[in-house]
């Protein structure tokens, strides 16, 4: 289906199923319970995880199919923002012009950086797409915001005020981002018993967005370009000796990548219009490497998960509190109860990033190769090692490694 | 020209601490091949030795003094020092007056230590896996480090003063007849600095040991096949590793109060540093540190501030791009060394 | 109208920063906002509630329903700060969002709130922004600003360092250092000292020495420290270092200003405050009522006092309370009227502006919540690095209490201008 | 006038004299050994033909243009493909992935932007890489990572990539080292069935002289940088100098 | 024809001389990849054992398991050197045990010199042959000494690898495919060598692929085949066998 072979459709049909009933599937538990601040099922966070899961996938089109490890990737991200909050000043809230100038911007930016930061590999490569993006980061916070020439409106980050143009605005245009007058905010709430569900415009634009690139990512990764872009990553020497120019290729897959950022960050604009520096900073590009390291580099799906997993302790568990803590264990004696909280306090709250950084730790040390690979793990170990002591056995003769997936 | 001077000297100054930790982080980096994004946290624990002697010798029993309350209106208690105690008040003062050098003495088995435990707990597992794995983990270390030591002393810097003798200015133009005054502290930092770097590149390079390790980073396993317990060496190299980013942060505490990201601060730039010094070189990342250094000094003056306004910031990495598109690999890098 | 509380209870969101540079701050803020909630539910002493003029609350949670809250991490960032108050309002239901600890933070925040029909109170944010051109209907601001502290701040420089004075600025480079730069360069200008310079820094920086360096041969005998956080910690250390405050320029002794102060970055800079002058909103040594009432139930329940973060964000929280009470709904629309809309007046201000909610008993004397752009007016203290402290909490001395109506101004000041508070958005 | 002519290509490394006037002329549709000691600068040589070294004087022409200065995929794009001495392969991709790369290079050049069909179903080069490999006997290999096979595995698994692309001048650094007595043979055999088939021009540089004496049409010997002599195979191996400096008494 | 492994017969020879070094049911894997599949074979003190099998057999892999580098992993077995228990060893401490592996692809240090990579091989104890009289055996190498490793011809190269076992005192010596790309003097040249150093008494393990070769040098041969020992004699007992050569060895 979709010129896809039978692996790759259903894997497609179960991420597609997974993000649309993502609303139900990330709000299991009930209003008001004690565990519902783990759910995850509201607009802005199921948000986060496609828009992110968009910038991870676009990543791993450059960095575990070609091998490039940029370290500047945010940079993208930014400009897509950015162009995307300039078209809502100049010319209205229709979201679609932003996305596309997004698109247009982070391509054009992406060709620019990679066409000189492609003359170098390896290290030399990373830490010249570093320098970029920290220059960058460093025009949009301070150089493009001073007042005589304020492109990015520093460190408050760029906003639609109510005098900008707008040309585009009707007098009864809505006055938040809408795709043709479908609010990206406007939510639909089903309440089933105790539980509350919410469907929001926004989140299933981006979804739909998402499997579109998933989709598009899918086919890159099974086509002849993406077969030399795994060859770019073995072997580049091999390469030029047996015909092909690799520079045309490391190139276009960063921009691909990067307008798969570029994109990304439109929509973030979309969904909430405002673009900060910060975006654009060291440590967002560092974050995207982070996901997609720890839902496992070349890998289709993997990197949604990273960004996934990432986002989901940055938003819940910076939000749980002792408030909640002793919620949580009220049941036990009050001297267990202070001890547990005790116990749990400096993991939660203030504490998100010591859990998040121990949880980096305890993926890659166990599970080499990422969340992915853990998966597999379970899915064999669940499957019983029947199969595997016969795979031993004809292990001697083919050891068939599946190619990414 | 007296202004000029002085931003050389600062130059000098802030690329000591960039050529520390960018020589620390070569020796793993450049060297064992580790991509340690915990280096900066090791230079950050460093300075916390610093902290945490100052605060050992701070320890100090109460007395109530009735004549005073404190801020609820309670009577205030009133704290002495143990050492001032014991030592009575002259040398227990002198003693916590001089709790910053003195941390050296704890700095040096405490980095060795957590650097030897590191890399036998954690980095030993990581020589053969891929740059990714290495990053996501020691990413993940330094945070942690950094969240125990935010969970132990706050995210507030802490002042760590540089003994009272060698606190002020000297002029340190004297000599040839200007008027330079620098920051003594600034001056004994830079020193400790050339000390240290003379040091490391002593023992790298009249001792086997460096090419052992160079050729152990080359290929492991057929060290192994000539009778080297290779692993033992890297071991060795990371605890000197983590000695010596300890050291630059221990010393680094009276320029600047630690906080907890200080280490996060330095990390990007030492990786910079390094890489514009070429990887595998540790002369490379020593020049490579002085000179970012100093350009950023330069950069940051009044003159070229109001000239290119935010050209502090992104020189560095202006030059960055320059140096590595001009050199292919860096100032002095090895060939071969992380160019895949 | 957006998140009506339906239930038994009312959820607020603490949206403050818990990682980040500002960590500390944040926690100070969330221990004034556990402290609120408490007080507001009736447990603990009851706080400021007793010396509060308006005696709306009883004690029983707000508008009879018991109050709860959520907390969240800005990071001291636009974006997670955003996310954090997205959450609250879209997950946990949140009516009220408060907190932050810088000023593009809080801008940002308040522009969401705005849009989503929730009330934002200002925790920490000192920009003349935040109430001028980017004032919001749905947003609150009781702490001071920029315009403020240079009001109150000039005159006490003029006084202890003369009329015929050099300045030079180094001035973190965001919304808050700006405005604040400004500020104090006009009022220190006024009084006839001169500013040969003005250097923004990048707000990433940690080391000044390269800022510092130009200072000694600039002619200038005064410096003024712009920055906050950390880099006020490091500026002023090695501005100490540099041994700038030891320099004799023409006769007159070089001198350090560092504007806006806290409790909390002066314990960084430690020994290096002393004698420095600057202003704060509140102080922990005010003897007033509300003061020392608040300064002994949180004294009493965390072992040391308040910091002026701590002080805005609790009184913010009791201010939303009396307010939603007050008006007997949580309908942002009607808390904005109760807020804001009364007409009552600060004494022997003359101005058409001097309109709004006038209340007392909170700390800072009588205090007028303006109507026109949601700015608190109360008085504003001078305060200098204490030269003998008896004890580590002992570190500023207030010296002197400068009243409401010097730090006075139009909402249309030049400073102020531009913005549009627009109209309150109830929300769905 | 041959297919490839290399006339006075000298290259220097330092103080070392690798190649000093190298002249030879390879003719169409023959197969060309160089042999000579270890260190003579055979590899050298070819370095120099295919762009991974440029020489400090002379011209190498094939099929009448220069080499020289063309980057490395140019010049395969020419018609030149070349065996390494220590095998150059895609370690990471399977054994099929590998013999099917050098296939779309021949098809589609040295870009092709083809992101949205799937290699998979390209049939013309499927059915070329599976013959090839057929033809290499790997066909059961097909599955395998590349980095995972044996070294005389992956030496024949370089030389399948090379033959599949139908190259005109077939350079082979050392193709049989390592290889199975029984693999040699039928390289040997495959290496001569398709010189037969299709015109192809082998420059081959071996130590094993049953290949070489089976396969060669002429022989050029080198001995520190410069050709010994060259000649028909039976006088070669005749040659007293040819003898001393390189077969010893074994041959 | 029987040539299934016969571990009794084994025994018997054990008996008759005492075994140097002895593999007693080795099974090693890479990964899971199951590849040594429990072989047994003694070698005697002072004799040249020819270790054969076509490509991928596993001889490579017996080798390395013998050295105990980490990769393939033995799971079960036991390893005797010179009643040292080698498989209780990791790679450093069997070398200091004595071993000495000449690898496949000779694994000369990137970044060291010619000089460097001997002087790295004594270092640690036992230290054997001097610099002057390796450099006596291998004049190439000492007119290169301070040339870096990597950029020495293929033949060169392996020289070096060779010198650098020498360079300890070993008690064993396990050659993987060391003629491989040399010229025939050469060849010729090392053969004679290994000849000397087996008259001085040096135990060696001889992988080749130039079976003949190989067979003239050795005392005895073991032949591998996908894993496992299929024939365990003497060199002269191969030759005869005209089974043995065609099936396993093509000649
Ligand atoms: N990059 C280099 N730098 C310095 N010397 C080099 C370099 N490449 C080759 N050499 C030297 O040039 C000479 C010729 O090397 P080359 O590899 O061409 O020999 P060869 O004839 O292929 O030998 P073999 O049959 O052993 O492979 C050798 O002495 C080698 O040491
Ligand atoms: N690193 C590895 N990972 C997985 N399998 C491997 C690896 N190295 C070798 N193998 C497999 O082990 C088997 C034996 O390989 P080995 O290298 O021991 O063969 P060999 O007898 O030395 O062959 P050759 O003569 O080609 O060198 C082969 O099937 C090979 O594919
Ligand atoms: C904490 C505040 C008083 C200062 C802060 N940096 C701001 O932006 O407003
Ligand atoms: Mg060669
Ligand atoms: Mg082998």
């Amino acid at each position: 289906m979709f010129g896809l072979d039978k692996k790759d459709t259903s894997l497609l049909i179960i991420v597609a199923i997974i993000t649309l009933l993502a609303p139900f599937i990330l709000n299991p538990f009930p209003e008001g319970s004690a565990m519902a601040q783990f759910n995850a099922g509201y607009p802005d966070l199921m948000q986060r995880f496609v828009i992110f899961g968009i910038f991870a996938v676009g990543f791993n089109i450059l960095f575990g199919l070609t091998g490039y490890l940029s370290f500047g990737h945010a940079a993208f991200l930014g400009v897509g923002s950015y162009a995307c909050v300039w078209m809502f000043k100049l010319l209205g809230y229709n979201i679609l012009p932003g996305i596309l100038l997004s698109l247009v911007v982070s391509g054009i930016f992406a060709l620019g950086i990679g066409y000189v930061s492609l003359r170098r590999s390896g290290i030399y490569f990373s830490i010249l797409t570093l320098a970029f993006a920290q220059m960058s980061f460093a025009l949009a916070y301070s150089v493009l915001s001073n007042p005589k020439f304020n492109l990015t409106n520093g460190e408050t980050g760029l906003q639609v005020y109510t005098d900008d143009p707008q040309v585009l605005m009707g007098p009864n245009s809505p006055t938040v981002p809408n795709l043709f007058g479908l609010e990206m905010n406007a939510t639909y709430k089903l309440e089933l018993g105790p539980w509350l569900f919410q469907f929001n415009a926004g989140y299933y634009f981006c979804a739909i967005v998402m499997l579109l690139v998933v989709y598009l990512a899918i086919r890159i990764f099974r086509s002849p370009f993406g077969l030399m872009l795994r060859a770019v990553k073995s072997n580049q020497q091999r390469m030029g000796y047996t015909g092909l120019n690799t520079r045309p290729y490391t190139l276009a897959a960063f921009v691909i990548s990067g307008m798969y950022a570029g994109l990304a960050g439109g929509l973030m604009a979309s969904m909430d219009p405002l673009a900060g520096a910060e975006r654009m900073q060291w440590t967002a590009s560092g974050e995207v490497v982070l996901m997609t390291i720890l839902g496992g580099a070349g890998t289709l799906i993997g990197p949604i998960l990273g960004a996934g997993f990432i986002k989901y302790f940055e938003n819940i568990f910076s939000k749980i509190n002792d408030n909640v803590l002793h919620q949580w264990f009220a049941f036990m004696p009050d001297w267990m109860e202070n001890a547990m909280v005790f116990i749990v306090h400096p993991f939660i709250g203030k504490g998100w990033h010591l859990t998040l950084g121990l949880l980096f730790m305890l993926v890659v040390i166990f599970l080499p190769g990422g969340l992915v690979e853990g998966g597999q793990k379970l899915m064999r170990w669940i499957r019983g090692d029947r199969r595997k002591k016969k795979a031993a056995e004809k292990a001697k003769s083919t050891t068939t490694t599946e190619p990414a997936e | 020209m007296d202004g000029f001077l002085l931003q050389v000297l600062n130059g000098l100054d802030k690329g000591s601490a960039y050529a520390l930790i960018a020589l620390g982080l070569t020796l793993i980096f450049g060297t064992l091949g580790v991509v340690n994004f915990a280096h900066g946290a090791l230079f950050m624990i460093g300075a916390f030795c610093a902290v945490t002697l100052q605060r050992v010798l701070n320890l100090s029993f109460e007395t109530i003094d009735e004549t005073k309350t404190d801020f609820l209106g309670n009577p205030l208690k009133v704290k002495t020092p143990y050492v001032e105690s014991w030592f009575g008040p002259e040398v227990g003062a002198t003693i916590i007056d001089w709790a910053v050098p003195l941390s050296i003495l704890l700095a040096i088995p405490v980095m060795l230590l957590i650097g030897l435990a590191m890399e036998r707990g954690l980095i030993k597992h990581f020589y053969k896996r891929p740059h990714a794995d290495q990053i996501l983990v020691t990413f993940g270390l330094a945070i942690v480090l950094q969240e125990i030591i935010k969970l132990w002393f706050g995210a507030n810097p802490i002042q760590t003063p540089p003994p009272e003798a060698l606190m002020g200015v000297a002029n340190v133009g004297a000599i040839v007849g200007l008027d330079l005054p620098y920051p003594i502290w600034r001056i004994v930092y830079f020193c400790f600095a050339a000390i240290i770097i003379f040091a490391v590149f002593a023992f790298l390079q009249f001792t086997t040991f460096g090419m052992v390790v160079r050729a152990g980073m080359a290929d492991r396993e057929t060290v192994g096949l000539l009778g080297i317990n290779i692993d033992r060496r890297f071991t060795i190299m990371f605890g000197m590793a983590a000695a010596v980013a300890g050291l630059a942060g221990v010393m680094y505490g009276p320029i600047n109060p630690p906080n907890y990201h200080m280490g996060m601060d330095f990390l990007v730039l030492s990786f910079v540093v390094v890489v514009v010094g070429g990887m595998g070189s540790l002369p490379g990342a020593v020049l490579a540190g002085f000179l970012l250094g100093i350009l950023e000094s330069f950069a940051s003056t009044t003159w070229a501030t109001t000239t290119i306004p935010g050209i502090n910031q992104i020189i560095i990495y202006l030059v960055a791009i320059i140096v590595l598109l001009t050199r292919p690999r860096g100032l002095m890098g090895r060939k071969g060394v992380m160019e895949e | 109208f957006t998140n009506e509380p339906t239930g038994s209870s009312v959820t607020l969101g603490f949206n403050v920063p818990q990682t980040g540079p500002y960590a500390d701050e944040g926690a100070d803020e969330l221990r004034a906002y556990e402290l609120a909630v408490e007080h507001l539910n009736g447990e603990g002493d009851g706080g400021m509630l007793s010396t509060f003029s308006s005696k709306a609350l009883q004690g029983n949670g707000i508008n009879g329903k018991k109050v709860e809250y959520v907390t969240g991490d800005t990071q001291t960032k636009s974006d997670a700060a955003r996310a954090s108050a997205k959450s609250m309002i879209e997950k946990d239901g949140a009516i009220m969002i408060t907190g932050g600890s810088s000023s593009g933070v809080a801008i940002a925040v308040q522009g969401l709130c705005q849009e989503a029909g929730v009330i934002f109170m200002a925790g920490l944010t000192h920009s003349n922004d935040t109430t001028g051109k980017d004032k919001k209907a749905n947003g609150f601001r009781h702490f001071f600003n920029g315009y403020m502290s240079g009001a109150a701040l000039a005159p006490v420089l003029a006084a202890n360092y003369g009329n015929d004075r050099k300045a030079y600025h180094l001035t973190a480079d965001y919304t808050w250092g700006w405005t604040q730069q400004e500020s104090i360069a006009a009022a220190t200008e006024a009084l006839g000292w001169e500013t040969v310079n003005n250097v923004l820094t990048p707000l990433a920086a940690t080391d000044f020495s390269s800022y510092i360096a130009p200072v000694l041969n600039s002619g200038a005998d005064v410096l003024v420290l712009n920055h906050y956080g950390g880099n006020m910690v490091n500026s002023l250390t090695n501005a100490v270092q540099f041994g700038l405050r030891d320099k004799m320029v023409d006769g007159k002794q070089f001198e350090i200003v560092v504007p806006l102060y806290s409790r909390l970055m002066a314990r960084g800079a430690g020994e290096n405050v002393k004698g420095i002058f600057g202003s704060t909103n509140w102080h922990w040594s005010l003897t007033d009522e509300g003061s020392k009432a608040f300064v002994k139930s949180f004294g009493t329940k965390y072992g040391f006092p308040p910091s002026q973060a701590a002080h805005t964000c609790y009184v913010q929280t009791l201010l939303y309370a009396d307010a939603v009470t007050r008006a007997g709904s949580f309908n942002p629309c009607a808390v904005e009227e109760a807020l804001v809309g009364g007409d009552s007046s600060l004494p022997g201000i003359s101005s058409e502006a001097n309109r709004g909610f006038l209340f007392d008993g909170l700390g800072n004397g009588q205090t007028l919540y303006r109507a026109d752009d949601h700015q608190c007016f109360k008085d504003v203290l001078v305060v200098r690095g204490k030269e003998n402290p008896t004890s580590e909490f002992d570190l500023l001395e207030v010296v002197e209490v400068t009243p409401v109506a010097q730090v006075w101004y139009e909402p249309d000041h030049p400073m102020f201008a531009g913005g549009n508070l627009g109209e309150c958005n109830p929300g769905a | 006038m041959g297919i490839l002519d290399i006339k006075d290509v000298s290259k220097r490394f330092g103080g070392l004299q690798a190649l000093s006037d190298v002249t030879l002329s390879v003719k169409e549709n023959s197969v060309h050994a160089i042999i000579g000691p270890n260190g003579a600068g055979k590899s050298t040589l070819l370095n120099c033909l295919v762009g991974k070294l440029i020489p400090d004087t002379g011209s190498v022409m094939f099929d009448g243009k220069s080499v020289l200065g063309r980057s490395p995929y140019e010049i395969n794009q020419m018609g030149i493909s070349r065996v390494f001495q220590t095998p150059e392969i895609f370690g990471d991709l399977t054994v099929l992935e590998n013999m099917m790369i050098p296939c779309f290079a021949s098809r589609d050049g040295a870009f092709e932007l083809n992101a949205l069909s799937q290699f998979m179903k390209q049939r013309d080069v499927l059915e070329t890489a599976e013959a090839m490999l057929v033809d290499m006997n790997m066909a059961d290999k097909r599955g395998m990572h590349a980095a995972s096979m044996s070294r005389g595995d992956k030496r024949r698994l370089e030389i399948g990539m090379c033959l599949s692309q139908n190259p005109r001048l077939l350079l082979l650094d050392e193709p049989t080292a390592g290889m199975a007595r029984a693999d040699t043979n039928n390289t040997i055999d495959l290496l001569k069935e398709i010189k037969e088939k299709r015109d192809i021009t082998i420059a081959i540089i071996e130590h094993d002289m049953h290949v070489v004496f089976s396969l060669a049409d002429r022989i050029t010997v080198l001995a520190q940088g410069t050709p010994l002599v060259e000649d028909d195979p039976q006088n070669i191996r005749g040659n007293p100098k040819v003898r001393e400096a390189y077969l010893g008494e074994s041959a | 024809m029987n040539v299934k492994p016969d571990f009794s017969k084994n025994a018997n020879m054990a008996t008759t001389a005492p075994a140097f070094l002895s593999v007693w049911d080795m099974h090693a894997y890479y990964g899971e990849s199951y590849i040594v599949q429990g072989i047994s074979f003694n070698v005697h003190e002072g004799e040249i054992l020819a270790l054969l099998g076509r490509n991928g057999a596993g001889k490579t892999t017996t080798l390395r398991s013998i050295a105990r580098l980490d990769n393939p992993e033995v799971r079960h077995g036991e390893i005797w050197l010179d009643h040292q228990p080698l498989h209780k060893m990791r790679s450093h401490e069997a070398a200091v045990a004595g071993l000495g592996l000449v690898p496949e692809d000779r694994r000369i240090i990137a970044g060291l010199t010619v000089e460097e990579n001997l002087q790295l091989a004594q270092i640690a104890p036992p230290i054997g042959w001097s610099l002057e009289r390796i450099y006596e055996l291998f004049p190439r190498l000492g007119e290169r000494r301070r040339q870096e490793g990597v950029t020495l011809s293929g033949g060169e190269q392996q020289m070096l690898s060779i010198a650098r076992a020498l360079a300890r005192d070993i008690k064993v010596l396990l050659l993987d495919e060391p003629y491989e790309g040399l010229a025939p003097v050469i060849v010729d040249e090392i053969e004679k060598t290994l000849i000397h150093i087996k008259e001085q008494g040096m135990t060696t393990v001889i992988v080749e692929q130039n079976a003949v070769r190989a067979l003239g040098l050795a005392d005895r041969a073991v032949i591998l085949d996908t894993g496992s020992i299929v024939f365990d004699g003497s060199a002269a007992e191969v030759l005869e066998n005209e089974d043995l050569r065609s099936e396993y060895l093509a000649i």
